[in-house]
C-alpha cells in the first residue's frame, strides 16, 4: 500500500530542487471528503497533498487547465510539472501527448498505482452507510475505512467502488517518471466491460427507450465535455455559441461558425451532442469515468465511451492510451479493417 | 465574404430533362433563394447560344457566381467553368447540378423529378453562395515521363513522347520489350510478319536517346501527383551483365536445367539462364533464380565457369531506382483468360486443345516447329482443325460478360494461316456471330470463308473430349439446327482476353480505378479515353481493353499525344480546392498529418500546414480532425451542412 | 392568512386528485428516475422521502428552453413574428424544499425588476408551490439557516406541508394555497390543538438541527467588495473547471441566451428561443472582439459567488443564496462556496 | 404585427433599411444604416442609448443609436462587421427589413451641459455612440460654448463619419489624427490621447466625453485628468456583452449594475466606484 | 402528396466524386429507373465524410443516410475509403447502439462502372426504410 509520506516527500523533493515548478495533486476537500484537486507550488504545501478514494478526478485535465491557464496569462512553461497520476491519468497524459498537446519532457509523472482497490462511488457509499455521511475515506486493503460520526465504518471495496475501477484494466500508471505502489495490471474484479455486455443484451427498442430517457434529461451543462481531458478543444464542434478568439480568429469565421446543433437542452439536441462526443472520444477516451461521475443528472455516459473504446479494441486492435507515438485510432487503418457491413 | 449573387440556368437538354422535369419551376424555385440575383431557363445551355447566354447573363446582373442545373458535371463543368472565367468571374465560382443523369434519366414521375431536382440545385445553389473566387495554383514540373509496361502499347507510346523531346524512362516486368505482339506469327489483316514490324521499334528504344530502359522491373511505390511523380522501382537482378554479354549461348549449353518455355507459351522449354527469344531487347541473357539451382558455384556454377567474357555475376542485388517524372502512362497489358477455367473444353487438360497464342507459336517460323503446323502430341501434320471463337468472351453467367473483340479476327487469321501450311486441311470455325469492323478486316475474314474455304459453323461447341487419338468436339449448327460432331487432330481456343496480371498491380501501386472486368478505368468512357481518373496518369493498349495493334498504337500515340501536352510548359495548373487550416481552432494533434494519403500536411509551431501542391483535395483530413480545423476550399463543412439541409427541403 | 389542516398521508393521492380534477392543476412531485430525483408529473404513487431534487424547480417558470416568437420570412418580403405565449396550463408543485422556495422569491425579483418579463410572468402566474418542511437531518451540505432561510421557511411557497409521521401538516400561505386546500375536500382535515403543537415542536427541532454555516453573513457582502482585486480569487478557482453545474442547479441562477433557431430555409422560418446561459462559460461575456471583461476562472468564480453574497445584495436588500447547497454536492472539484466566502472574508480585511 | 402586446419587450418592432453608407472598408468594415419604422411603430431615444437589432434566423446585437433624438423619421446606426449578425447586417440592401427594440439604457445629460465647453473624444467606431450627442449639441449650437471634436482612426481609410466631420468644422473644432500617417494626411499623426494632450483643451467650466477602443479610453483618461479634468467632469460609455438589454440575462453587468440598464453612460466619478469588469 | 400515397423516405446521399458519383451517372446514362428518394451529395472522398454531416442529416430529418465510395483499393485518393470504414463503422455501431433502426445508415461501395449497382442499392435502401416510418429519433426539435 502507498504510504502517503512517499507522495508528500516526492513532491517536496521535486518542489525543493526546482525539478518542476508545480505538482498537481489532491488534497482533502472542505468538508473532508471527497478530496480535491490542488497545484501547490511550494515544497511545504506538499503536506496537503492525499492518497484516499476519493482522489477520483483525472488529474490529466489540470494539466490542460495548467496549459490554457499559462497561455492566458501569456506565460511560457519553464520548468516541467509535475502530476500525481493515477493509471487511467497516466493513460489520459499519454493520450493528450501522443497529439503533441505537450511533450514527455513537460511533465514529471509521480505515478500512484491503485494497487488491487480503485475509487468508490458516492451513491454506493451512501447507499451502504444508510445515510449516516462520512467525513474522510482510506484505503484498508480489500476494504475501504470511512470516518463517520458513529467511529470508522469498513466497506468491501468491492461493493462500494466506482464501476470504471472495478472494471478496470490497468490500475498503474504504465507511463511514469516514479511509480508508486504496487503494479497489479491483469487485476480482474469485473470482466473489463461487463456493464456494457449486460447493457447490449437489450433489444434496438429497449435500447432507444433506455437511452432518450436519459437524454431527455440532460440539461446541457457541459460538465462532461468540461471534466474530460481530451476535451481541450478551443471551439467544440457542437457550440454553436462559443467564439474561438486568437488573432486568427476572423469576423467572417465567427460569421460562418456551423450549427450543428442548438443550444436548447432538448432530445434531439442531446443526443447529437453525445454521439459527436463519443465518435470524437473514440480511441481517446481512456475510461476514467470522470464524465459519468461529474453528470448531475445521472446519464450513463460510460457506456457510450466503452461502446467505442471495445469497438476500437476488438475491431481495430486499438488501444487508447497505450503509447504516445502511435497514430490516432480514425487517423489510421489496417487493410483489415471490418467491412462487412458495407454493401 | 459579402452575401452573392448568383446566376441559375436551367438546362432543358432538349426534352431529356424537360420531358421529365418541370424546368420553368426549377428556375422561379431557384428565383426564390436568398443568394439568387437571376434565374432562367433554356432549351440548350451548353449551345453556342446557351453559353453566351450565360456569359451576358453574367455580365448584365453583376453576377459573381452561377449555377448551371444540367447534366453530369464530367461533361459540361469545364465548359460553363470556361464560360465564367470569360465572363471575368473566378471559374470555381461555377458549379453543375446534375439533374439529368442523377434525375430525368432515372426517374418518370414528373413531380417527384422535379422535387428532387429542386433539391439538387438548390444544394447546389447554397454550397456556391460560399464558394471562394480561386485561381489555380502554378506547379513546377518534371519534364519526364515513366511508361510501364514494353509492349507494342508501351514502345509506341515511349517512342512518340522521346520524339517530341522528352525523357523517357520505360519499365517493363519482362527480361525483354515486345509483349504478346512479339509472340505473334503474322498479323490481320494484312498477314505482314510481327516480328518484322516490331523489332525494328525495339531497337529503336534500345537506342534511344532519350529513352531509359529498365526492363526485369516493376514499379513498387509510387508518390506525388500530376506534374511531379516520385517512382520507386524495383530492379530484379538477371545475374548477366548485359554490357559484357556477347551473346554467345555457351551458357545455356551447359545449364542442367530445363524448364518450358514462357515465349513459346510452355511448347517448348529453356534453361534456367536463357535468353527469352533471338531478338531480345535489350540483347542480354537471363539468369531466372526461380530454376536456377542456387545462384551458387558450389551447387552448380556451370555457366560461370564456361562464359569467357565473365559476365555472369551471381551476387547481383535487386536495385531500387528512384525516378522523378511528371506523367506516366500505363501499358500494361493483357492476358489470355486461363484455359483452365474452361471446364467445359477439358480444363486445358485435354491434349491438341491450343489457345490462341500458341497457336500463334506453332505458325511462327521462331516458334516451337520452326513455322510447320504439327500437332503437340505426335508432331503430325493435324488434318482436320477446329477453332472455336467466344471462349469465354460474352458469357456472363460463367466468365467474361465482355466481347473481347479481336478473336474473330484472329481466328480467321489463325484458319487462313493454318490453310496456307496445310493446304489440304480442313478448318471449321465455331462462332456465334463475325466482328469484323475494321479497315479490311470484312474482306479479310470473306476471304477465310472463301479462298481458303474454312468452314464456319454458326453456334457453340457443347463438349469436347479425346477419343481414339483424336479430339471430338460435339457441337450444333444453330442455322441448320443440326448436330455437328468431329473428329480434330486439333482443337484451338480463342480464349477471352483479360487485363494482364501486371496491370492489376500496376493499378494497385497507381492508385487508379479498374472497371468491373478489372481493366483500367478511363476518367471518362467517350470524352477521355486514355485518361485515368487520376491527373497525370493515361492509359494505353489491352490495359484499358481488348484491341487489336492498330488500335493499341493509336492509343498509345494518343497518350503520348495527351503526356506532351500536359508537359508543354514548365508549370501546371494545379486545382486551387486544397485544404485549408483554421489556425485558431487547431491544436497541432497531428491526426490530419497522420490520415492524408498525400503527406501534404506538417506541423509548424504547433500548428497544421498544408503543401498546396501536394494536397489532392479529398478532404481526410477535414472529415478526420475533430475540431473542423481544417477544410478543403469550396467544400467545406459548413458548405455540406448547407447542402444537408437543402436536400431535406421539400 | 392562516389555514391550517391535517392530511392522512395515505389520502395525499386523493387530494392531488382532487386538484387535477376540480382546478386543472397538473400536479408534479419529485420522482426517483435512474437515481435521480426529479420533478415528475404525478403517476399512480407520490412520495415525498426525498432529499432535496437534483434541480430546483425553477424550470417551471424558466425552463431550459422557451420560443418567444417565430419568425418567417419571404424573400424579398418583410419578416412575419408571431408571438408564441406558454401554455397557460396550471402546474402544482409538490415536495418544494423551503430553500428553492427561497429561491423562487429571489428568482421572482429579477424577473420584475425594471421591466417585467413577460413570459416568466406568464408561466409564473400558473405555479403554485407545495413545500416541505426539511424536519430530518440537514444533508452534509445545507447551509440555508446562515443564509436566512430556515428549513421551515414559507418564502415563496403557496403551501408548506410539514411531515408528521402518519399524516401531514397543511398550512396555506398563499390565497393560491388557500384555494388548492379548499378543493381538497374531505381528505384535508382540521389540525388539532395537539397537531398545532407537534408542528411547532417538530419545526423547532428542524431550525435547532447543526447545519454548516457562512460565518457572518451580514458581513458578507462588505467583505466581497473588498476582496475583488484580491489575488484570492485565483487560487481558490484553481481546480474550476467552468462546467456551470453550479449555476444551472442553483435555485437562483437567472441567466440566460437567446438565440434564433432555424425551422426551415424556404422561406426563412425559425424561433427565437430563450435558453439557460451561464456566467462560468468562458464565453459568457466574451466580445467578438475577444475582448473579456471575465477573462479568466477567478474572475467568473468572483462573480458568481459576489452576485449572491453581495451584488444581489445591494440591489434587492437579501442574500440570493438560499444554501441549498447543491453547487457545493455537485462541484466536480470541490469547489465550496461556503468555504470560499469564509476564506474570503477571513482573509479580506 | 400591429397586435404585438406594448409589454413583450422582446418583440422587435420592424424597420426598414432606408439607406446604407459604407464608411470604412477592409476586414472590420463599417457600415452606416439609417432604420425606418415600419406600421407606424416606433420609439424615441435620447443621446447615447441603443438598441437591439435582429436579423431573423442570425440573433440580435445591440447597437448604439447614432443619429440625433432631434431626427425623427429614422435613426442611424453604425455596424462594425466582427461576426454573425454583424456581418449578415453587412449583407443586406436597401428596402431589407430588420427587427429592433429599444431603446435601452441611461442617456448623456445633455440637459445639464447648457453653458459649457463640449469636448469629444472618439476613437474608431466609437464616435457613433456619441454622435448623436455632437449633432444634438450642433443642432442646438446656442446651448453650448466651445464644441471641441478629437476623432482618430488607425488610417486615412478607416475614419468613418469623413463627410460629416469635414461638415462640421463649420460648427465646432475638428482634430482628426490617425496612428500611422499616409500621403496626404496633414493632420495629426499619432494616437488620440496624444492628440488631445497636444491640443490641451482647458478644463474649465468643460464637460469631456469620451468613447472608444479600452485601451485608448485608458490613456485618454489619463491624459484628460493631467489637464486638470475633474472626474465629475469626464463621461464615457462601456459595451459589455449584452443579451436582453434589460438587465435580466446577467452578462453586461459590472458589480452590481446591469450596464443594459444603468449604463452605458458613466461619468468618471461613478465608474471609478465600480470594479473593473468591462 | 395526399395521404393515400405511400410513405416516402427521404435520403441524403453522399456519393465520393470519382466512383460513386460517376457509378450514378453511369445508372443515368443506361436509363435504369430507381426510386426518386434519394437526393445525392457529391463529396471529394467517402474518406471526407465527417461523421457530423451523418448526425446532422439525421438531425435536419433525414429518414435515412447513404454514404457511398469507391471500392476498397480503388480509392481516386488511393485511402480515403480505407479511413471512411473505419469512421463510419465507429458511427454505424454507435447509432445501433443507442437504439436507432440499423437499417437508416447505409454504406456501399458503388464503381464508375457499377451503374446497376448504384440503382440497385438505393432500391433497397429505400424498400428496407419504408416500413420503419419516418425517423423520429434524432431529428430536431425545434417547436
Ligand atoms: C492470339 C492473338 C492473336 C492476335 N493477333 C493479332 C493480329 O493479327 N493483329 C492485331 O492487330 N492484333 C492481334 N492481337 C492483338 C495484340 O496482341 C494486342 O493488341 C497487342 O499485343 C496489345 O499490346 P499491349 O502493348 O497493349 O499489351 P501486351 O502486348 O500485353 O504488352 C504488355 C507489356 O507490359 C508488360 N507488363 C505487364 N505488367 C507490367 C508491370 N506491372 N510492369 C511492367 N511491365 C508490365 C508485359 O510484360 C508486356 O511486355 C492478337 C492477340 C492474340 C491474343
Ligand atoms: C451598448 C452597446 C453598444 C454598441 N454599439 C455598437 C455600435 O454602435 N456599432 C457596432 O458595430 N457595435 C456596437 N456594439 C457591439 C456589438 O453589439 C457587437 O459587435 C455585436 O453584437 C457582435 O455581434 P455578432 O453577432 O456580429 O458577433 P458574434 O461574435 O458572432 O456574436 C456572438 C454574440 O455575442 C454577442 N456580442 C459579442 N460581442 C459583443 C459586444 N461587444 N457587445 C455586445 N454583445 C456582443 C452578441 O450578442 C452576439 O449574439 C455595441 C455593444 C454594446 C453593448
Ligand atoms: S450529460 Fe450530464 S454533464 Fe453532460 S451536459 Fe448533460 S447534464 Fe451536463
Ligand atoms: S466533443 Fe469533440 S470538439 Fe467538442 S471538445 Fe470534445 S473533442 Fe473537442
Ligand atoms: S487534425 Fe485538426 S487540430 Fe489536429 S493538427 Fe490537424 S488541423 Fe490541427
Ligand atoms: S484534402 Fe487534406 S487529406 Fe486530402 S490531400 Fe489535401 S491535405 Fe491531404
Ligand atoms: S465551481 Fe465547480 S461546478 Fe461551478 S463551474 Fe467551477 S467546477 Fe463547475
Ligand atoms: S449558490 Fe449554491 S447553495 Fe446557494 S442557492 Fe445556489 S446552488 Fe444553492
Amino acid at each position: 500500500m502507498i504510504n502517503i509520506q512517499d507522495i508528500r516527500d516526492t513532491a517536496r523533493d521535486l518542489l525543493a530542487k526546482g525539478e518542476v515548478r508545480a505538482v498537481i495533486g489532491w488534497r482533502a476537500g472542505s468538508r473532508g471528503m471527497p478530496a480535491e484537486p490542488v497545484v501547490i507550488t511550494a515544497p511545504e504545501q506538499a503536506d496537503e497533498l492525499v492518497w484516499d478514494p476519493t482522489c477520483y478526478h483525472n488529474l490529466a485535465l489540470h494539466l490542460v487547465e495548467d496549459r490554457k491557464f499559462l497561455a492566458h496569462a501569456r506565460k511560457t512553461a519553464g520548468a516541467p510539472i509535475g502530476i500525481i497520476a493515477k493509471g487511467c491519468d497516466a493513460r489520459a497524459i499519454v493520450v493528450l501527448m501522443q497529439e503533441n498537446y505537450f511533450k514527455r519532457e513537460d511533465v514529471y509523472i509521480i505515478g500512484v498505482s491503485c494497487e488491487g482497490s480503485g475509487m468508490i462511488a458516492e451513491w454506493k457509499v451512501a447507499r451502504q452507510l444508510d445515510g449516516a455521511v462520512p467525513t474522510a475515506a482510506a484505503f484498508a486493503g480489500d476494504e475501504f475505512a470511512f470516518a463517520t460520526a458513529a467511529g470508522e465504518k469498513r466497506l468491501p471495496a468491492r461493493e462500494v467502488m466506482a464501476d470504471r475501477c472495478l472494471e478496470c484494466r490497468n490500475p498503474f500508471p504504465k507511463e511514469h517518471n516514479v511509480a508508486l505502489g504496487e503494479d497489479k495490471t491483469g487485476r480482474a474484479l469485473e470482466a473489463p466491460f461487463a456493464a456494457l455486455a449486460r447493457f447490449e443484451t437489450r433489444s434496438e427498442g429497449e435500447r432507444w427507450e433506455f437511452w432518450q430517457r436519459q437524454f431527455d434529461r440532460c440539461i446541457r451543462c457541459f460538465a462532461c465535455r468540461s471534466v474530460c481531458p481530451m476535451c481541450y478543444c478551443e471551439e467544440c464542434v457542437v457550440d454553436s455559441i462559443n467564439i474561438a478568439v486568437a488573432p486568427e480568429t476572423t469576423a467572417e469565421e465567427k460569421a460562418n461558425r456551423i450549427r450543428w446543433i442548438e443550444r436548447s437542452a432538448v432530445k434531439s439536441e442531446n443526443i447529437t451532442y453525445h454521439m459527436t462526443r463519443a465518435i470524437h472520444l473514440a480511441g481517446r477516451c481512456v475510461d476514467c469515468g470522470e464524465c459519468e461521475r461529474v453528470c448531475p443528472v445521472n446519464i450513463p455516459l460510460r457506456l457510450l465511451n466503452n461502446k467505442m473504446e471495445r469497438e476500437a479494441r476488438e475491431r481495430f486492435g486499438y488501444e487508447p492510451g497505450a503509447s504516445i507515438g502511435g497514430p490516432s485510432l480514425v487517423a489510421s487503418f489496417r487493410d483489415d479493417d471490418p467491412g462487412a457491413f458495407i454493401r | 465574404m459579402t452575401k452573392k449573387r448568383t446566376g441559375v440556368f436551367v438546362c432543358h437538354c432538349g426534352t431529356n430533362i424537360a420531358a421529365t422535369v418541370d424546368v420553368s419551376r426549377l428556375a422561379k424555385e431557384m428565383a426564390g433563394e436568398e443568394t439568387v440575383a437571376f434565374s432562367r431557363d433554356y432549351v440548350y445551355m451548353c449551345s453556342d447560344p446557351g453559353q453566351n447566354s450565360v456569359i451576358e447573363a453574367i455580365k448584365e446582373n453583376n453576377l459573381d457566381s452561377v449555377v448551371v442545373t444540367c447534366c453530369s458535371p464530367n461533361l459540361h463543368e469545364k465548359t460553363f467553368r470556361d464560360n465564367a472565367a470569360r465572363a471575368g468571374i473566378s471559374g470555381f465560382t461555377c458549379e453543375i447540378a446534375n439533374i439529368r443523369e442523377q434525375c430525368s434519366w432515372v426517374h418518370k414521375n414528373r413531380d417527384e423529378a422535379t422535387a428532387k431536382a429542386i433539391k439538387i440545385s438548390r444544394s447546389a445553389v447554397r454550397r456556391v453562395a460560399r464558394n471562394q473566387s480561386l485561381e489555380p495554383i502554378a506547379v513546377p514540373v518534371t519534364r519526364r515521363v515513366m511508361v510501364i509496361g514494353g509492349g507494342i502499347a508501351g514502345i509506341q507510346a515511349s517512342l512518340d513522347i522521346a520524339n517530341a523531346g522528352l525523357e523517357v524512362v520505360l519499365v517493363e516486368k519482362l527480361a525483354t520489350i515486345g509483349g504478346h505482339m512479339l509472340q505473334l506469327s503474322e498479323t490481320f489483316p494484312t498477314l505482314d510478319c510481327s516480328q518484322c514490324i516490331l523489332s525494328p521499334k525495339m531497337v529503336e528504344v534500345s537506342r534511344h536517346p532519350k529513352i531509359t530502359l529498365m526492363t526485369y522491373s516493376e514499379v513498387q511505390e509510387v508518390s506525388g501527383a500530376v506534374g511531379n511523380f516520385r517512382v520507386k522501382i524495383l530492379q530484379k537482378p538477371t545475374y548477366v551483365d548485359p554490357e559484357a554479354c556477347k551473346l554467345c549461348d555457351e551458357c545455356t549449353v551447359v545449364c542442367p536445367v530445363v524448364v518450358p518455355n514462357e515465349h513459346d507459351l510452355g511448347l517448348t522449354s529453356r534453361r534456367a539462364i536463357h535468353i527469352p527469344f533471338a531478338q531480345a531487347i535489350p540483347a542480354s541473357y537471363t539468369l531466372d533464380e526461380d530454376s536456377c539451382l542456387g545462384l551458387n558455384p558450389i551447387r552448380c556454377g556451370k555457366c560461370k565457369d564456361v562464359c569467357e567474357a565473365g559476365a555472369i555475376n551471381y551476387d547481383m542485388l535487386p536495385k531500387t531506382v528512384v525516378e522523378d517524372v511528371g506523367a506516366i502512362v500505363v501499358a500494361t497489358g493483357f492476358d489470355l483468360y486461363p484455359q483452365e477455367k474452361i471446364l467445359e473444353y477439358g480444363a486445358g487438360n485435354v491434349e491438341d486443345v491450343l489457345d490462341g497464342l500458341q497457336f500463334e507459336r506453332l505458325c511462327s517460323a521462331s516458334g516451337a516447329t520452326k513455322g510447320h503446323v504439327l500437332r503437340p502430341s505426335d508432331q503430325k501434320e493435324p488434318k482436320d482443325v477446329v477453332f472455336i471463337q467466344c471462349v469465354g468472351s460474352r458469357d456472363p453467367a460463367q466468365h467474361c460478360a465482355y466481347c473481347s473483340k479481336i478473336c474473330c479476327m484472329y481466328t480467321a487469321k489463325h484458319a487462313r494461316l493454318y490453310k496456307h501450311h496445310v493446304p489440304d486441311g480442313r478448318a471449321y470455325v465455331f462462332y456465334i456471330d463475325i466482328r469484323s469492323g475494321g479497315k479490311g478486316y470484312e474482306e479479310f475474314v470473306q476471304r477465310a470463308m472463301e479462298e481458303d474455304e474454312t468452314v464456319y459453323l454458326r453456334g457453340r461447341v457443347s463438349k469436347l473430349y479425346r477419343k481414339d487419338g483424336k479430339v471430338r468436339v460435339l457441337g450444333t449448327d444453330t442455322l441448320t439446327g443440326e448436330n455437328v460432331e468431329i473428329d480434330a487432330d486439333m482443337v484451338v481456343l480463342a480464349l477471352a482476353m483479360q487485363p494482364s496480371k501486371g496491370t492489376e498491380e500496376a493499378a494497385k501501386v497507381l492508385k487508379i480505378g479498374r472497371d468491373k472486368d478489372g481493366f483500367l478505368a478511363e476518367a471518362h468512357p467517350k470524352l477521355k479515353p486514355v485518361e485515368s481518373v487520376t491527373g497525370g496518369i493515361y492509359l494505353a493498349g489491352c490495359a484499358q481493353g481488348p484491341k487489336d495493334i492498330p488500335e493499341t498504337v493509336s492509343q498509345a500515340s494518343a497518350a503520348a499525344a495527351k503526356v506532351i501536352g500536359l508537359l508543354s510548359s514548365d508549370t501546371l495548373n494545379h486545382a486551387p480546392t486544397v485544404a485549408r487550416v483554421r489556425r485558431s481552432h487547431c491544436t497541432g494533434c497531428e491526426m490530419c498529418v497522420t490520415a492524408c494519403p498525400y503527406k501534404a500536411i506538417r506541423l509548424e509551431n504547433g500548428k497544421a500546414v498544408v503543401n498546396e501542391v501536394l494536397c489532392e483535395g479529398c478532404g481526410s483530413c477535414s472529415a478526420t480532425c475533430l475540431r473542423a480545423a481544417i477544410e478543403v476550399k469550396n467544400v467545406t463543412q459548413l458548405q455540406v451542412f448547407d447542402m444537408i439541409e437543402a436536400c431535406l427541403t421539400v | 392568512m392562516s389555514m391550517e389542516k391535517i392530511l392522512d398521508k395515505a389520502r395525499l393521492n386523493d387530494w392531488i386528485a382532487a386538484l387535477a380534477k376540480g382546478g386543472d392543476w397538473e400536479v408534479h412531485a419529485p420522482a426517483l428516475e435512474d437515481g435521480v430525483w426529479t420533478y415528475k408529473p404525478v403517476g399512480d404513487a407520490v412520495r415525498m422521502d426525498h432529499p432535496n431534487t437534483k434541480q430546483p424547480p425553477k424550470g417551471f417558470s424558466f425552463p431550459q428552453r422557451e420560443v418567444f416568437f417565430s419568425f418567417e420570412q419571404i424573400k424579398g418580403e418583410a419578416p412575419r413574428l408571431t408571438q408564441v405565449m406558454p401554455d397557460p396550463k396550471r402546474r402544482a408543485v409538490f415536495g418544494v424544499r423551503p430553500c428553492d422556495g427561497r429561491g423562487a422569491v429571489r428568482m421572482d425579483r429579477v424577473f420584475a425588476d425594471n421591466v417585467n418579463d413577460p413570459y416568466y410572468q406568464a408561466r409564473r402566474k400558473n405555479v403554485a408551490y407545495v413545500g416541505l418542511a426539511c424536519n430530518t437531518p440537514p444533508a452534509a451540505t445545507c447551509f440555508c439557516k446562515s443564509v436566512g432561510g430556515s428549513p421551515v421557511s414559507t418564502d415563496g411557497l403557496d403551501i408548506l406541508l410539514t411531515d408528521l409521521g402518519d399524516r401531514y401538516h397543511v398550512a396555506a400561505v398563499t390565497e393560491t394555497g388557500k384555494a388548492m386546500m379548499a378543493v381538497a375536500g374531505s381528505p384535508l382535515a382540521d389540525a388539532a390543538a395537539a397537531d398545532r403543537k407537534q408542528v411547532k415542536q417538530v419545526h423547532g427541532e428542524a431550525v435547532a438541527q447543526p447545519q454548516r454555516a457562512v460565518n457572518n453573513p451580514e458581513a458578507a457582502p462588505a467583505k466581497l467588495k473588498a476582496s475583488f482585486n484580491s489575488p484570492l480569487w485565483e487560487e481558490l478557482a484553481r481546480a474550476c473547471i467552468g462546467c456551470g453545474i453550479c449555476t444551472f442547479l442553483c435555485p437562483t441562477c437567472h441567466c440566460f441566451d437567446l438565440n434564433d433557431e432555424m425551422t426551415g430555409t424556404v422561406p426563412i422560418k425559425g424561433n427565437r428561443v430563450r435558453t439557460w446561459d451561464n456566467c462560468q462559460f468562458p464565453d459568457f461575456t466574451m466580445h467578438s472582439s475577444g475582448h473579456n471583461p471575465r477573462e479568466n476562472t477567478a474572475a467568473r468564480l468572483r462573480q458568481r459567488v459576489c452576485h449572491k453574497f453581495q451584488y444581489f445584495h445591494e440591489n434587492f436588500g437579501m442574500l440570493q443564496c438560499t444554501g441549498c447547497g447543491r453547487c457545493v454536492s455537485e462541484c466536480p472539484v470541490g469547489i465550496d462556496i461556503v468555504a470560499v466566502v469564509n476564506k474570503v472574508a477571513e482573509h479580506v480585511a | 404585427m400591429s397586435h404585438n402586446p406594448p409589454d413583450n419587450i422582446y418583440l422587435p418592432k420592424l424597420a426598414r433599411i432606408a439607406h446604407i453608407k459604407e464608411e470604412v472598408a477592409g476586414e472590420r468594415s463599417i457600415k452606416t444604416f439609417r432604420l425606418e419604422f415600419v406600421n407606424g411603430d416606433g420609439f424615441d431615444h435620447q443621446c447615447g442609448q441603443c438598441a437591439m437589432l435582429s436579423i431573423f434566423g442570425r440573433g440580435e446585437s445591440m447597437i448604439s443609436i447614432a443619429s440625433s433624438p432631434l431626427i425623427k423619421e429614422y435613426k442611424q446606426f453604425s455596424i462594425m462587421r466582427v461576426g454573425r449578425v454583424t456581418s449578415a447586417f453587412h449583407d443586406l440592401s436597401v428596402g431589407d427589413t430588420v427587427g429592433i427594440r429599444g431603446p435601452y439604457g441611461n442617456s448623456f445629460p445633455v440637459d445639464d451641459w447648457r453653458g459649457k465647453n463640449l469636448i469629444f473624444i472618439g476613437g474608431g467606431c466609437g464616435l457613433a455612440p456619441i454622435w448623436p450627442v455632437i449633432t444634438t449639441a450642433v443642432a442646438q449650437r446656442a446651448n453650448f460654448k466651445n464644441i471641441t471634436v478629437f476623432y482618430g482612426g488607425r488610417s486615412p481609410r478607416d475614419i468613418m463619419y469623413r463627410a460629416e466631420l469635414e461638415k462640421l468644422r463649420s460648427s465646432a473644432d475638428v482634430h482628426l489624427s490617425v496612428d500611422k500617417s499616409e500621403e496626404g494626411w496633414n493632420e495629426f499623426c499619432g494616437f488620440v490621447p496624444s492628440n488631445v494632450m497636444d491640443k490641451a483643451p482647458p478644463p474649465d467650466n468643460a464637460i469631456a466625453i469620451t468613447c472608444g477602443p479600452p485601451i485608448m479610453i485608458k490613456f485618454v483618461l489619463q491624459n484628460l485628468q493631467n489637464l486638470g479634468f475633474k472626474d465629475e467632469q469626464i463621461y464615457t460609455t462601456i459595451e459589455n456583452k449584452m443579451k436582453c438589454g434589460i438587465g435580466k440575462c446577467g452578462r453586461c453587468n459590472v458589480g452590481k449594475d446591469y450596464v443594459c440598464v444603468k449604463g452605458p453612460v458613466y461619468s468618471w466619478a461613478q465608474l471609478k466606484n465600480l470594479p473593473q469588469e468591462y | 402528396m395526399s395521404e393515400q400515397q405511400p410513405y416516402e423516405p427521404k435520403i441524403v446521399a453522399f456519393l465520393c466524386k470519382w466512383c460513386s458519383s460517376a457509378g450514378s451517372d453511369l445508372a443515368g446514362v443506361s436509363r435504369i429507373q430507381y426510386p426518386a428518394n434519394a437526393t445525392p451529395i457529391t463529396v471529394p472522398c467517402s474518406g471526407s465524410m465527417s461523421p457530423m454531416y451523418i448526425l446532422s442529416a439525421f438531425n435536419k430529418g433525414a429518414d435515412g443516410v447513404l454514404v457511398s465510395g469507391c471500392h476498397i483499393g480503388d480509392c481516386h485518393y488511393m485511402e480515403g475509403n480505407f479511413l471512411a470504414r473505419r469512421k463510419l463503422h465507429l458511427v454505424k455501431e454507435l447509432l445501433q447502439f443507442i437504439g436507432v433502426e440499423e437499417n437508416r445508415f447505409r454504406m456501399s461501395w458503388v464503381s464508375a462502372a457499377e451503374g446497376a449497382k448504384y440503382a440497385q442499392v438505393v432500391k433497397d435502401f429505400v424498400e428496407d426504410l419504408r416500413p420503419l416510418g419516418s425517423q423520429e429519433k434524432l431529428k430536431a426539435q425545434r417547436t
